[in-house]
């Protein structure tokens, strides 16, 4: 899953791995996100809130993600 | 330039990342949107938004207390980001009714004092500029993804 | 612009009142307020208002319904008028902790598209910015003695 | 009383003459352009709404009005 801002400095890399099963919804990848990468909790105040772009997109939780999908964490914004 | 024909014309709208500040060159390059004054008396009112690098910003580190530095650097999720400024700018202009909208955002490092975000807006009356401004840059922050890192001095 | 020594400069302000519409001659000769963006670190967001004539106005004389105009004719009660704007400037600025405040204003014949009134505002932040603009706005049309009267086609 | 805008218009003059007693304060002045000049009234919604700049200065109802001041109507602004 890509990461960016300060997750990504937190994380120290741009990207990070979170294993599911083989059918998955938006809201299992944030969870699992959640329970794998504990230093990463801190950009998710709770799962509701965490937003996930799959291919560049904003998804709902419960969009599915398939094999080969860019996963992508939206959160804490700073443009402007 | 002479009034246009007596029916209103439509909406017009561009959205433009460009790297480093932006700078009156930046603008040029982005297309007539930026191009000054409309004065074909559907304009009634103008509002141009300048975001600028200060000199300091809070610290995580030191209990967010205000720290100097000398640039932030502006990292993009592409194309996305602007997608999603094309897609913000055509909904605004839709939700207010405005003229025109049209946003300059930099990608990487902008300096202290140096242009990082332009926004100009122009509509028939003034409350719905204001308020198209004001609900451009609100949702900005929330749904383009565009992040800031500070580099400190 | 090299940034200035860290103590934060004091607020400017200044108003003017200009024969005819306003103009990039006009804001020159007003000042250096109107020179662009403030690089020194301490302006964070500035705010550029331009008021346009429109192309048409409620007509009193026909039920308020909008009629073709070809200018509004603005009279100003002088000195009253630009004492007014200047006692207008220095407040907004300091009530809203504003870096500076620039005002320009028509006085005269000022025909469809071209520029009534320019304001612009600078401030650390955004909502400061917002908000004196718009409490500026507010009060001239209260306070300060300009009157127009539309030139109908 | 200089005036100005549309009650200007109205009155097909920038000046009306409004005749008050010896002693006069703002409200009197504008109890008396009510009276001496009704095609102004549009221009007052109601006494208290009216506002007179007396020498330049936007003055209060209790302040007196002294011979030779220069008292003027403002009202209806349409500056912006």
């Amino acid at each position: 899953m890509l990461i960016f801002g300060a997750a990504a400095i937190n994380a120290k890399a741009g990207r990070v791995t979170v294993t599911v099963g083989a059918r998955a919804t938006v809201r299992d990848v944030l969870t699992a996100l959640r329970e794998q990468h504990p230093g990463l909790r801190f950009a998710l105040p709770n799962p509701d809130t965490g937003r996930l772009a799959v291919n560049q997109t904003f998804a709902r939780g419960d969009h599915d993600v398939k094999a080969g999908d860019e996963v992508a964490l939206i959160t804490l914004l700073g443009g402007g | 330039m002479m009034p246009d024909p007596s029916v209103s014309p439509t909406c017009r709208a561009l959205a433009a990342i460009v790297d480093g500040p932006v700078n009156p060159q930046a603008e040029a390059d982005a297309g007539r949107l930026f191009g000054g004054t409309d004065r074909t008396g559907w304009v009634g009112a103008t509002l141009r938004f300048e975001g600028i690098v200060r000199r300091d910003e809070a610290h995580p580190d030191f209990g967010g207390e205000p720290r100097s530095l000398v640039a932030l650097d502006y990292q993009t999720y592409d194309p996305m980001a602007q997608q999603q400024l094309d897609i913000l700018a055509r909904n605004v202009a839709e939700r207010h009714g405005l003229r025109s909208v049209a946003v300059l955002h930099s990608r990487g490092r902008v300096g202290v004092g140096e242009v990082s975000f332009v926004l100009i807006v122009a509509a028939a009356h003034r409350a719905e500029a204001i308020a198209g401004l004001t609900e451009f840059i609100d949702r900005m922050k929330q749904d383009v993804p565009i992040w800031k890192q500070p580099i400190w001095a």
